[in-house]
């Protein structure tokens, strides 16, 4: 870790927070709920408010907190690039894909309804769960992209 | 008197008419790109504001049904959902801006919109003044890179 | 009237593959976008864009022979009727403008990203044929939808994704023009957005048919002409109509040829065909003409942007600029068209659209050849590329005659029908001053015409002609502006019928 | 009845305050500090919007706005410049423009229903649909996500959709951060391969 100081003094933000023992800690302890709480958005979305695209806001947030505390390269090996827009690109195809599986039950696109053959609205909450986790995988990924390409801009 | 009561009954618009606006003067008089972006944002979020106003029922609550309960009065639902994709689609082009403004503060080293401007006055008159050269100087290269 | 209107409702039965047509046409360059981030590999996403945007192309030539006659075929999404969902409502008119843009795509996408490449991270190509779906998906999506705020959704997709693309530039001007463009696109969307917004708490719906029906009641109201006012100012905005233009002439000459061939050729005509439709669809002709009387107001801004857009690209001193600025004029032809306030007229900026597509795309391919080669698309490099590029510079000639309004080519055709147009109304004076702006083009296609075949070469180092991915689809383009102006019997038609059912409004229209 | 005159005295305590923000923001050349603001701004903007009833909208534009667009701001900041150069100077034609602007609008709200009318044309036609039909036909109690994921889950799919195409513009502009990613305009870009005989396409900017 000590090797990456140098690169971190450039981040945009210049924040000196990694010599800070209590932030270290506290984000620590703080970014596993933050996740958690994004979860929880993420599927409680359709008794309160909440939803995929708030759930990817609030999960790329918690990363991108662990990424300023410490430092880019250790998200950046838990997630690499490829990783990021392999993920971008499986959430917004998971939306199409329930869509285009409408289709293929013989009705419209989005028709949520053909997904469960006997009760439709079951399968309208079937389709609503996987579209909005589409939405939510699609804004964590665009989110930390958008984060690693604002970051990475720094040190060239 | 006739505008007193308008202004009793219409006074949430007009508050997010002046909000609009303050954020267009932004937008379109600050010369600095950043501020410009800002001022975008402030419009932006002004027209939600008007939506959600739209939406709005006296006496209402937030549409999330309560089981066996009909006699609550619920506020309308679809602006909501309008302004979530405005929002979204807002804070999109915002990151778009940005980026394209790191990418001008590289390219001019400034962020000044009459500096970018002078720049690109002084590339053209420099542009100008070669050609003349050139045309005499017949060689390689495709000209005026 | 609205009985001879059939419409072709899929629903109860499993729906056949052509039923779901109308959805393909969007949804197979959106799906394709994020699955260029999962093919990776340039030439395989490269082949892979080309073959989506040709798929579209036939999608929308058998949506327009559907249309054809006058059916209307409606695609309700999710199943929700109408006005609950959202539904896409193909007719003549959008299906006519759908084969404009799917046609340009398809040709423009098959040269590549052209003098793009250099501007585009190493290995990373995807990200640009990425970029270029997006664009066509959004433009398809405003052409094709039938409800207001998926025209504000799938404009926004077209938008950005046209930022980034003008932003791959060479020059670092192509950043500030980008930026310029994101500002004003941004203010002139978000106008757009308060007039839908207007309109919805007026009427209570969003789905273009009912709410035309609803405004009818409530047309009278101090709302709802603010809110037409919004709706055209935003509109306008992305037209590029007269004094609102400032972003286009740097976007276009800025951004690397082939986009501007794409963006010229397409973006400008789906924001037409909006005016057309929110103004004489949504809002009627009644309202916007006898009530609100825009054609006042239009008709002086269309002669201003034929005239100053003319003048100014006669004073231009680089290729892609001359062509930027003449966008500014054509695009006020079409507009002229819309302010005669008759079908005739309309019917006109419909063939100048179909019309303008073709040899402004073919121009900037063009350009695209020349700066491919040359590096540069200021005039004096291109002196004398008449012997050098020979194959090139045929084209340049065949779609600068169809940009003046030679007989024989595609821009005689329209400037005729507008001129008619103009003569049906009395409008002797209008007839008078689109001959006259037509000899402006004379002047700055003959400069360059004087240029390029009857001047010595600046270098004589060698100069090979364009490779062939470029030249195929500049000729395809170029050809095409001979071929309707040959036989203008297709884009005529279609034209006409669709100006007859704009008019007729889709409060009329029914069902 | 006490109870809505106390929302309004929030509400109207909220616009003064966003207002004053604004112009506060549009005076300040420290870009750092109306970063700060704007993100104090979007905050009030969801306190607004939770008295309005769209805890949906109010919970995003938290997350968003004084989220993401305050990090975004942050971000750009550190990479450009947080000081304004230019002296505040009034532009007449700006001045003029947005108060056409906004007297045409305000003249627009005297024919609008009342703020909070019940019987607005809005409240009238396919809303009470949703609110009414929803649990039948779809059965989730949040309306917002209802119409959202299903009624207009077209919408949320072009929505998703944008946001793709912001990545693509970041990744397009900025690179995508990777160390071994070079800038964008790199002389030593090597010529790729598909259209044959590429090689004279760079000439031109030697």
């Amino acid at each position: 870790m000590s090797e990456l100081t140098a690169q971190e003094e450039t981040t945009p933000i210049k924040m000196r927070v990694r010599e800070t023992v209590i932030l270290r800690v506290v984000g620590k302890a703080l970014v596993p709920f933050i996740l958690l709480f994004a979860l929880y958005v993420q599927f409680h979305g359709d008794y309160g408010p909440g939803g995929g695209f708030q759930a990817g806001v609030i999960f790329a947030a918690g990363l991108i907190l662990h990424a300023l505390i410490f430092g880019l390269d250790e998200l950046r090996t838990a997630i690499p690039l490829v990783v990021v827009e392999i993920g971008i690109a499986l959430g917004a195809l998971l939306y199409g894909g329930v869509g285009v599986a409408s289709m293929l039950l013989g009705s419209e696109f989005l028709d949520y309804g053909v997904l469960d053959g006997h009760d439709p609205a079951h399968g309208q909450h079937l389709g609503i769960l996987l579209v909005e986790l589409g939405v939510g995988i699609t804004v964590t990924f665009v989110m930390v992209a958008i984060f690693y390409a604002f970051a990475g801009r720094s040190r060239q | 008197m006739d505008l007193l009561n308008h202004l009793s009954t219409h006074w949430n618009y007009l508050g997010c008419i002046t909000l609009m606006m303050i954020g267009l003067y932004i937008a379109i008089s600050r010369g600095n790109l950043v501020k410009k972006i800002m001022g975008v944002n402030i419009f932006q979020a002004s027209v939600i504001l008007l939506y959600v106003s739209m939406g709005k029922v006296k006496g209402g609550t937030a549409p999330i049904l309560i089981d066996g309960r009909s006699d609550v009065i619920f506020s309308n639902p679809v602006p909501h959902v309008l302004m979530l994709t405005a929002i979204v689609v807002g804070v999109a082009s915002t990151a778009l801006g940005l980026a394209l403004v790191v990418r001008i503060k590289e390219a001019y080293g400034t962020v000044e919109e009459d500096e970018i401007v002078a720049l690109d006055r002084a590339e053209e008159r420099r542009a100008l003044a070669t050609e003349g050269v050139e045309s005499t100087d017949v060689q390689g290269g495709g000209g005026k890179a | 009237m609205t009985d001879a209107v059939t419409v072709h409702h899929a629903a109860t039965e499993a729906l056949s593959f052509r039923d779901h047509l109308p959805a393909l046409q969007v949804l197979l360059p959106l799906m394709g976008a994020p699955l260029c981030f999962l093919l990776r590999k340039a030439a395989l996403v490269s082949f892979f864009t080309v073959a989506i945007s040709f798929a579209c192309l036939a999608i929308s030539l058998t949506l327009l022979g559907q249309t054809m006659g006058g059916e209307i075929l409606i695609y309700e999404f999710g199943s929700w009727p109408r006005p609950f969902g959202i539904e896409y409502r193909v007719d003549i008119t959008n299906s006519f403008v759908l084969v404009v843009i799917s046609l340009v795509a398809a040709v423009v996408f098959a040269a590549g990203p052209g003098q793009a490449r250099r501007s585009i991270p190493v290995g990373r190509e995807y990200l640009f044929y990425s970029a270029a779906l997006l664009c066509l998906t959004g433009l398809l999506g405003v052409t094709i939808t039938g409800d207001v705020f998926n025209v504000f959704v799938f404009m926004e997709i077209s938008s950005l994704s046209s930022y980034i693309l003008i932003a791959l530039g060479r020059e670092r001007r192509a950043l500030m023009a980008a930026f310029t463009y994101l500002i004003m696109g941004t203010i002139g969307a978000t106008f757009l957005l308060i007039g839908i917004g207007l309109m919805y708490q007026m009427t209570g719906t969003l789905n273009m048919v009912d709410m035309a029906v609803r405004l009818q009641a409530v047309s009278d109201t101090r709302t709802i002409l603010v809110a037409v006012a919004f709706v055209i100012v935003g509109i306008s905005t992305k037209l590029a109509v007269f004094p609102l233009h400032q972003w286009l002439p740097n976007a276009y000459s800025e951004a690397p040829p082939i986009v501007s061939a794409f963006l010229a050729a397409t973006a400008t005509k789906v924001a037409y065909y909006l005016l057309l439709r929110f103004t004489l669809g949504l809002f009627g002709a009644a309202l916007i003409f006898d009530q609100i009387g825009i054609d006042i107001l239009l008709m002086p801004l269309s002669v201003l942007a034929m005239f100053v857009g003319s003048i100014a690209a006669i004073y231009q001193t680089d290729f892609k600029r001359i062509l930027a600025y003449s966008s500014i004029a054509q695009i006020g032809y079409m507009t002229l068209g819309l302010s005669l306030a008759t079908e005739a007229g309309v019917a006109a900026g419909l063939i100048h659209l179909f019309n303008h597509a073709l040899m402004k795309g073919g121009l900037f391919m063009v350009a695209a050849c020349v700066m491919w080669r040359m590096g540069s698309t200021h005039i004096d490099v291109m002196r004398g590329l008449g012997q050098r590029m020979p194959i090139t510079m045929a084209a340049f000639v065949a779609a600068g005659l169809a940009l003046v309004g030679v007989p024989g080519t595609a821009g005689f055709v329209s400037k005729w029908a507008l001129v008619t147009a103009a003569l049906e109304n009395e409008a002797f004076f209008i007839a008078f001053l689109i001959m006259a702006s037509s000899v402006l083009a004379v002047v700055y296609i003959w400069r360059l015409v004087e240029i390029v075949y009857f001047s010595e070469p600046e270098t004589d180092f060698e100069v090979k002609e364009a490779p062939l991915r470029m030249l195929i689809p500049t000729w395809t383009l170029a050809g095409m502006t001979i071929w309707f102006g040959l036989f203008s019997g297709f884009s005529v038609e279609v034209a006409e019928a669709a100006a007859k059912q704009l008019f007729v409004g889709l409060a009329g229209a029914g069902a | 009845m006490g109870e809505q005159v106390m929302g309004s005295v929030i509400e109207g305590v909220l616009f003064l305050f966003m207002i004053v923000l604004a112009i506060y923001i549009a005076r300040l050349r420290s870009l750092f500090a109306a970063a700060m603001l704007f993100g104090i701004f979007s905050l009030l903007a969801a306190g607004m919007q939770t008295m309005m009833d769209a805890v949906d909208v109010a919970f995003t534009e938290a997350a968003v706005g004084a989220g993401i667009s305050t990090v975004l701001f942050l971000g750009a900041l550190g990479l450009t410049t947080s000081e304004e150069t230019r002296p505040v100077h009034y532009r007449f034609t700006g001045l003029f423009v947005v108060t056409a602007t906004g007297l045409l609008l305000a003249w627009g709200t005297l024919d609008m229903p009342a703020y909070g009318d019940p019987n607005a044309p809005i409240h009238q036609h396919v809303a009470p649909h949703y609110l009414d039909d929803s649990t039948a036909e779809i059965g989730i109690p949040n309306v917002v996500t209802s119409v959202l994921a299903s009624y207009r889950g077209y919408d949320t799919f072009g929505e998703t959709t944008v946001v793709l195409t912001a990545a693509v513009g970041a990744f397009l502009l900025l690179g995508g951060g990777a160390l071994s990613a070079r800038s964008g305009r790199d002389e030593d870009h090597e010529e790729a391969d598909s259209s044959g005989d590429s090689a004279a396409g760079g000439e031109g900017s030697a």
